[in-house]
């Protein structure tokens, strides 16, 4: 399934657009859509961490993900 | 009015607002912690309301490229000390308020000290060192943090660590962040900032410090709130309860030593100083300050060889690469007195 | 770099924004009318992100009741024009920033002219008459309007009359409410307002201006945002592309003649003055300034015999009644100088 | 069918509430909703206006109203 991933923060430089769609198996956890966005994004794992929202709510990696989901990700921002 | 109160009377109209609301704010105490751009405006409203005692962390001097967004600061006080001008400005602005100035940074060895005498503390720095410090100090000395962050046009905000249930806390910034990497997230001198974000989200904190102390309206416990000040649609994300993390001692990482330019310049007359420009070549060739040419990259590659009685001063565009650089040689020489330009060549 | 804008390079930075952005900042004229509570936040972004040219309208002066909300101002600027502390502060704030003052009150025969030099205009008054007046001015004169109001902890946020399409313009604020009677809705000082609400929401208005000025973001036209300072939930409300409404001339009713109990004192130490209190007797038993007393009802029911060469200035609580006491004794007698305090009791 | 209406501003204060229900017919145009509400408060009529929001949207006079619709009761705010 395709999971359509809205991005905030440097999440939009990486990706190089506000939205990008990632393709999962149907109900893949959490943990296997970070291992396809550092893949496809290898920033993402030199970040160490980023936080992935499932319907706006903060989604450990077991979460179970379906194609109906918003997804956002939300990477730490430290500016003052 | 009673308790010369009268100058509050707007906001003690206000329903679940009372004198005795009002008589909580005079007796609390917050720390704000950065007084730049979020700072100014936490500042501004919490002596506006009538908090009774603030504290006022900065180790930094005010920069010309400051006062696009930090409100307090004007051209005449650029080079000053930040907590001072903005002290002096405060107490003008509210006299019945206590203001408590601390001219120097949050570090690993004053920072428990520094909050313990304090009801609640506002995170308004610019880096993720001191984010991680006073989130860390905040759950071990169990004190209720505010924290915002702000980049470009993106900014969060969320209330860390109140008591929850059972002896538990609610969730605090390690539970969305564990560890960042700080070289692969530019600062707001990089990537820039809008400045009225600022001012949006400054306000938003001095708002749940006020409802926090008042015990008015609901607080962003538990939940962060990320807005976008190009399309002004918010979100608010449920992060749960309470924490799970486990926090018992704070960063081991030593606090990287900064120095600004003016503390340079002044140093520098008093004391052999080798200068060390830690950009790429394209940089340079742009703009400098002087000093040594040695790259991050070579300096990877071997260390070069320095005088090590000398200070050894590093800088870069933002002040990041140079402080990898001061970690680096410290590292080898743990007795040099190595430091990074703070806020690189754009903080000047 | 050129141009002076090392002062902005953090803004200059970010996507969207460049050196072209800053030139059209430095090139605009923006008029603030209200220097209040939103007007103060409003004010000091403008200035700081370097607006070339900010002109201030408010006919106040300072009270010691504003200064829980209204950052610019300390006790020491109590009873001082707001416009004119106001101007010192932020000029000290950004000199290449030039101020303009206008220390009245916007009226139906100011209000073309007032505006007619200025790109942008922006609501920050604290009352409809003023609102509907100004709204109605920028749609005859085709200027862009950003519009907040706020009310304890909600305020709302709108960018009014931009052009649309096929010589149409966007919504403003009467295709949401035509009208209203006034006395029916508390203000501020009667139902309290939280003091970083203004904040919030006159930092999304300078927000806005920048927005609407360097092109960048989406603006908040044909649509509005509710935002609540209690649960921080906002949400937007979409009105439509076009306006419904067809406004081709000002306001009929005259501006109120308000007084401030400064210039009361003042004019009553040269000229005969009749003061008249006309809140209800259970009102004046708990507290009142003298005067004669003659509630609001029992003036509507017969025009009491007054000496119409004196200076009438009625009072109440909050300068409502007073307001309706000054409309219904000026309708029956055009030539008496009936004025209204301004704020009533509790805007002393 | 049940209407829920959000009340905003003094909308609180004149309902004595965050939210309250009127019941109105099926398919019944805003318009009603508004005659309903005005004569339950008579402080709405008094008010002159006030903005009646449906599922986010500026709603009409002649809107027909569903009950799965989130309703919005906002009035006009003067402060500032």
């Amino acid at each position: 399934m395709d999971i359509t991933l809205l991005a905030f923060g440097i999440a939009k430089d990486i990706f190089g657009a506000s939205s990008v769609t990632v393709a999962v198996n149907e109900a893949s956890p959490v943990s296997i859509l970070k291992e396809k966005i550092e893949l496809n994004y290898p920033k993402f794992k030199a970040l160490k961490s980023y936080m992935v929202a499932v319907n706006n709510e903060y989604a450990a990696d077991d979460l179970i993900l379906s194609a109906s989901d918003e997804v956002a990700i939300i990477p730490p921002v430290s500016g003052g | 009015m009673q308790n010369n109160f009268e100058r509050y009377s707007c906001q003690m109209a206000l329903p679940g607002f009372s004198e005795s609301a009002q008589q909580k704010l005079k007796d609390a105490k917050v720390l704000v912690i950065g007084a730049g751009g979020l700072g100014c405006p936490v500042l501004q409203y919490l002596v506006a309301s009538g908090v009774g005692t603030i504290g006022i962390a900065d180790g930094d001097t005010v920069s010309v490229s400051n006062l696009h967004r930090q409100i307090l600061y004007g051209p005449a006080d650029v080079g000053k000390s930040k907590v001072s001008v903005a002290a002096e400005k405060l107490r003008a602005q509210n006299p019945d308020v206590a203001i408590q100035e601390f001219g120097y940074l949050i570090a690993p060895d004053n920072s428990i000290e520094l909050t313990d005498k304090y009801d609640v503390i506002v995170d308004c720095t610019d880096n993720f060192e001191a984010r991680y410090l006073i989130n860390d100090t905040c759950v071990i000395g169990k004190k209720p943090l505010v924290y915002a962050a702000i980049y470009q046009y993106e900014g969060q905000l969320a209330v860390w660590n109140l008591p929850a249930y059972g002896g538990l806390y609610s969730p605090n910034y390690r539970d969305l962040y564990p560890d960042v990497n700080t070289s692969q997230v530019p600062n707001c001198s990089v990537g820039g900032v809008i400045p009225t974000l600022a001012g949006i989200m400054g306000s938003m904190q001095a708002n749940e410090v006020i409802k926090y102390i008042t015990g008015t309206g609901d607080l962003l416990t538990g939940r962060i709130l990320i807005f976008d000040a190009a399309s002004m649609q918010s979100r608010v994300i449920k992060i749960g309860d309470v924490t799970k993390t486990s926090i018992t001692q704070l960063p081991q990482n030593a606090a990287l030593p900064l120095i600004s330019f003016d503390e340079y310049k002044q140093l520098s007359s008093k004391k052999q100083t080798t200068l060390i420009d830690v950009r790429t070549l394209a940089e340079r060739d742009l703009e400098d300050i002087g000093g040594l040419h040695i790259p991050l990259d070579e300096l990877e590659e071997g260390l070069p060889n320095l005088n090590q009685d000398n200070l050894l001063v590093f800088y870069c565009a933002t002040g990041k690469r140079s402080g990898e650089a001061v970690k680096l040689l410290t590292k080898h020489y743990p007795n040099i007195d190595a430091r990074s330009l703070a806020g690189g060549l754009q903080g000047m």
